[in-house]
């Protein structure tokens, strides 16, 4: 059970997200709760490629042994790219929202209901 | 955001086109060594926002017009994307690696397992690794750039 | 007759290579750059059909046809490493309904976008939304799925808020990105879990090796939750009237395609990710797919009575029609539930088989629908029906148009509603009574929503504010046109596309196996 | 061609087609019986209200808001239910989907 | 706390509760299961790609078209950042 504290960390930072998106009401809190769950994610793919004393998988001049999985890598490379997306985004919309209403407050922000 | 002190300025003068060295490296060795086309991208585009935080957003954007970069950021896109249409055209598969093993343009074959690093391989793999870093620089530059200079001249009580 | 093999790659890679061209066009000329936006749809649109009549033409009942693509290289490797494209039928009819939709749209758009800056960016945003559904529809990698699901999701929310001086459309806008954000990133974590038990990607491999551990299970309820989500099921579907009601009426259109290619997303894990599991429920002790099934019906059932009773006390036109389209998630999702909670029966397979033709009819009818509230929007520049009154005797194409949409909508006979609604009554009838009441019921409420907006908009008095109201340009009328008359192509002849459509895409999600070995024989 | 069989029933709608063409000429005959004598523009086109006069055109309209008022009122607790659901908060939007999720995850799981 | 938090916090814990369960049953940390598709990369890698890097070559040559779709998102990023900034013809 011992070996499982990396997904543990994982599952901590996605929750700790999931907790700011609910009861934060801070539309930049909310932003940051989505960037945390997104490095939650990403944490999760590195640690999925972990190999035990695995060196990373370049073979410039390399002491040569077993190598971690590139794929994850790679993955990971592409998530973070969009999630850079998606902050930049959003933070343009909450830009706006905060020139349309003049707070940031979750809770004023709401003329669309019903 | 407004322009900071002329020490600052100085530092960020002396210090930027380090940076951008570095980041144009990591793009260029991107095949052989950790990095590429991203990474090295985003390290000369944070050079250009150190330049864009220490002259102040409205002396950046007098230089540089976001419509330009936005032009430049096509270029690249198309070159991206021209690369993987060669591919289907010389290599019959959309995304064929069409330049490995031949013997003049990053063609070699490099000696298999551990060993030292020849930057002639790779086949189209640095070509993509510029064209992404082009459009990453543009594109991340453009963002930080339109960001600052919307936040800048922004009038209160315009609800 | 055949298409070279690497048309599905292209039917992605035109409407990007034209996203990047245009903001070099319109730098030359703006009448130049839509002539080339809608050109390039067109192309594409070609393409799509060209495919589509492949595989149809290809396909049998007993052994459906499976086009696969791999990039990068000739043939497939064992373990699959490069990324395949697995186009069958249910793939290539999603995408034709998205086709359809953005072609509508972009020539909608000549003369309902006139008036706005920015354009240059609205049709490179619009052909990037093309590109995102098209690769969503047609790939074969779960990664590369989420990868077309953030394409699709980030040019829609930047659609939304294309009328930036609204405040409502910039909240609509960041309600959206936040829902789309969470639904991708829990699919991207349900995608990291299945990678780390079995190491690979492809959809194919992975429905080969799964075994339905804990894991699985939990694999399984994030992707249907987050997938559902995007598709807008009660209670879920709050972002949806906010973003429909508030985005352009061309935009409004496309996002449609958005929704039905998530609600693609569901029926793909379902069907194929999970099909060893959910369609052979021999092989467990526990019947699976029932629990599936149950899960699902439930959350239908309260989407349609929810979206039906909202619906009848909107006073925003397209407010109202964003509810009604709620309703019509929820039919489908009923006929999905109800067939995968009565797989291997005769009616299971009928129930699946009106659901699927329902997607299209509900894509066009809903879509015409916010075409005319485009229009009247175009006519008089206003959105609440409380202001509205007597345009029928100014706008009476128009009017037409409304009235057969609604008429398709609500499943009145003889339009194409009726007959992808009576398949799905019949065969819940058959699951369980109670099921097709409540459909039967909201469906005749549906009705009376849209009679309402029929009296206030069109009928009653001429209003003297409205008295130098004129009817649409051509463009607009046209391409409402072109979907009255698929509309009514269907309506008539509804067993022509039932047999040579609708059939091959059940047998397509219904054989598995078939689906496994036609990717997987070639290595 | 027209007709599909689902399995418990058929549907053609071609026999709608023919009826709707049979009442628009039923229609038709009818109005041939109309009064030869209306006119436009005279006295005749003028509604009769007892007497009284005629409103102005926005007051005759009935609103949207007006309309169906008897069944939203006689279902005013399931709208108050709907209303407090659809609170236009973007963190509550959040909390649905957490809400589902757990409850799909607890059905799964056990 | 209000009603809405409470509620909140119930379903907020039995996701958290399942999350870590299934936290706790992946295989552990660095001892994979499978590992075949990657393995196939690292050995492949010089021969097929001729480039050093794994993960440069799967990023541009394996996976490309993955690649295609994240410069994508980029590009729609900046189109939609741009947008959102544009001039509108009121001011």
């Amino acid at each position: 059970m011992i070996y499982n504290i990396p997904y543990i960390a994982v599952v901590c930072l996605i929750l700790i997200g999931l907790y700011a998106l609910v009861f934060k009401r801070n539309l930049i809190k909310m932003v940051i709760g989505i960037t945390l769950i997104e490095s939650g994610v990403n944490l999760f793919l590195i640690t999925l490629g972990y190999r035990k004393g695995s060196i990373a998988p370049i073979y410039t001049s390399s002491p040569g042994g077993i190598m971690a999985l590139p794929i994850p890598q790679a993955l990971t490379l592409t998530s973070i790219v969009i999630g850079v997306a998606v902050l930049a985004l959003m933070l343009s919309l909450v830009i706006h929202i905060y020139r349309h209403y003049g707070t940031l407050d979750v809770r004023k922000v709401r003329r669309l209901k019903e | 955001m407004t322009e900071m002190s002329k020490i600052v300025r100085t530092i960020t003068a002396i210090a930027f086109p380090f940076a951008m060295i570095y980041g144009l490296y990591v793009i260029a060795h991107g095949h052989l060594t950790p990095g590429g086309g991203f990474q090295g991208g985003a390290v000369v585009a944070s050079a250009c926002a150190m330049i864009l935080v220490a002259f102040g957003s409205k002396w950046t954007i007098d230089k540089i017009k976001e419509k330009r970069l936005s032009v430049f950021e096509s270029v690249g896109a198309i070159a991206f994307i021209g690369l993987a249409f060669f591919g289907l055209i010389f290599g019959a598969v959309f995304f064929n690696n069409f330049l490995v093993g031949n013997d003049y343009l990053f063609g070699i074959i490099p000696v298999v397992g551990s060993g030292l690093a020849d930057i002639n391989t790779a086949g189209v793999i640095p070509l993509m690794n510029f064209a992404v870093g082009l459009k990453v620089i543009v594109g991340l530059f453009a963002i930080v750039l339109v960001m600052a200079y919307a936040t800048t001249n922004y009038k209160e009580g315009k609800k | 007759m055949n298409v070279p093999e690497y048309t599905p790659a292209l039917i992605v890679a035109v409407p990007l290579l034209g996203a990047f061209l245009t903001p070099l066009i319109s730098r030359i000329n703006d009448k130049l750059r839509n002539i080339f936006v809608i050109l390039v749809l067109g192309l594409n649109s070609l393409l799509v059909g060209l495919l589509a009549f492949n595989i149809f033409t290809k396909s049998t009942p007993d052994s459906p046809f499976i086009y696969t693509y791999i990039f990068g290289a000739k043939d497939v490797t064992l373990p699959v490493v490069r990324i395949l494209f697995e186009v069958d039928a249910m793939s290539i009819f999603m995408a034709i309904i998205a086709s359809i939709l953005v072609f509508v749209a972009v020539i909608y758009s000549w003369s309902f976008m006139k008036e706005n800056t920015g354009l240059d960016k609205y049709y490179t945003l619009l052909l990037l939304l093309t590109a995102g559904m098209l690769g969503m529809m047609l790939t074969g990698d779960m990664f590369n799925f989420f990868v077309f699901l953030e394409i699709t999701s980030i040019a829609s929310c930047a659609l939304i808020a294309f009328w930036t001086n609204k405040a409502e459309s910039v909240e609509a806008a960041f309600k959206y990105i936040v829902i789309s954000a969470i639904g991708a990133l829990f699919v991207l974590f349900a995608i990291a879990l299945l990678y780390g038990q079995y190491d690979a990607l492809n959809i194919a491999v992975l429905s080969n090796a799964i075994q339905y551990t804990f894991l699985d299970k939990i694999a399984l309820v994030l992707l249907i939750v987050a997938l559902a989500m995007k598709a807008g099921i009660v209670p879920m579907h709050m972002w949806l009237p906010d973003s429909y009601g508030r985005a352009p009426s061309t935009v409004t259109l496309a996002l449609v395609g958005a929704t039905l290619a998530s609600l693609y997303g569901v029926l793909r894990v379902i069907f194929t990710l999970y099909g060893n599991i959910l369609l052979e429920p021999a092989k467990f002790d526990i019947p699976v797919n029932m629990f599936i099934g149950w899960l699902i019906i439930p959350l239908a059932v309260i989407s349609i009575i929810v979206g039906v009773i909202m619906a009848l006390r909107q006073t925003d036109f397209k407010r109202l029609i964003a509810f009604a389209a709620v309703a019509e998630i929820g039919y489908m999702f009923l006929a999905i539930g109800t067939g995968l909670a009565a797989m291997g029966t005769a009616y299971g397979r009928t129930a699946l088989e009106g659901g699927i033709f329902h997607i299209i009819n509900d894509a066009l009818d809903v879509g015409l629908l916010f075409l005319v509230a485009g229009a009247i929007y175009y006519a008089t520049k206003e959105w609440s029906l409380d202001e509205m009154g007597g345009l029928a005797r100014n706008m009476k194409y128009t009017t037409i148009f409304f009235v057969i949409g609604i008429l398709a909508v609500a499943g009145m006979p003889p339009f194409n509603g009726f007959a992808s609604k009576l398949l799905i009554y019949e065969s819940t009838f058959q699951l369980n009574p109670i099921l097709a009441i409540v459909a039967i019921l909201c469906s005749i409420l549906l009705l009376a929503a849209f009679v309402k907006v029929f009296h206030s908009a069109f009928m009653g008095p001429k209003l003297p504010k409205f008295k130098d109201v004129k009817e649409v340009p051509k463009s607009m009328l046209f391409a409402m046109g072109i979907l009255v008359c698929i509309i009514i192509f269907f309506g008539l002849f509804p067993n022509l596309v039932l047999e040579n459509i609708v059939r091959p895409v059940a047998d397509a999600l219904l054989s598995n196996a078939q689906y496994l070995s036609m990717v997987l024989g070639g290595a | 061609m027209f007709t599909i069989d689902t399995g418990s029933g058929f549907w053609t709608p071609i026999i709608w087609v023919v009826a709707i063409v049979v009442a628009f000429l039923l229609m038709y005959i009818l109005r041939m019986f109309g009064n030869k004598t209306y006119k436009k523009d005279t006295e005749q086109v003028k509604s009769f209200l007892s007497g009284n006069p005629e409103y102005p055109k926005e007051q005759m309209q009935i609103k949207a808001s007006n309309l169906y008022w008897g069944f939203t009122k006689s279902m005013e607790g399931f709208y108050n239910i709907l209303r407090k659901m659809h609170t236009g908060n973007a963190s509550d939007y959040v909390l649905w989907f957490v809400i589902v999720l757990a409850i799909f995850l607890l059905i799964e799981v056990i | 706390m209000s009603k809405r938090n409470l509620a909140a916090a119930v379903f907020f814990s039995i996701v958290a509760v399942v999350f870590i369960f299934s936290a706790l049953l992946m295989h552990p940390f660095g001892v994979l299961d499978e590992s075949d598709m990657d393995d196939y990369v690292i050995e492949n890698t010089q021969e097929e790609t001729g480039a050093n890097n794994g993960v440069t070559s799967v990023v541009f040559d394996y996976r490309g078209f993955d690649t295609l779709g994240e410069a994508t998102v980029l590009f729609t990023a900046v189109a939609a950042v741009i947008m959102i900034f544009r001039r509108l013809k009121n001011d």
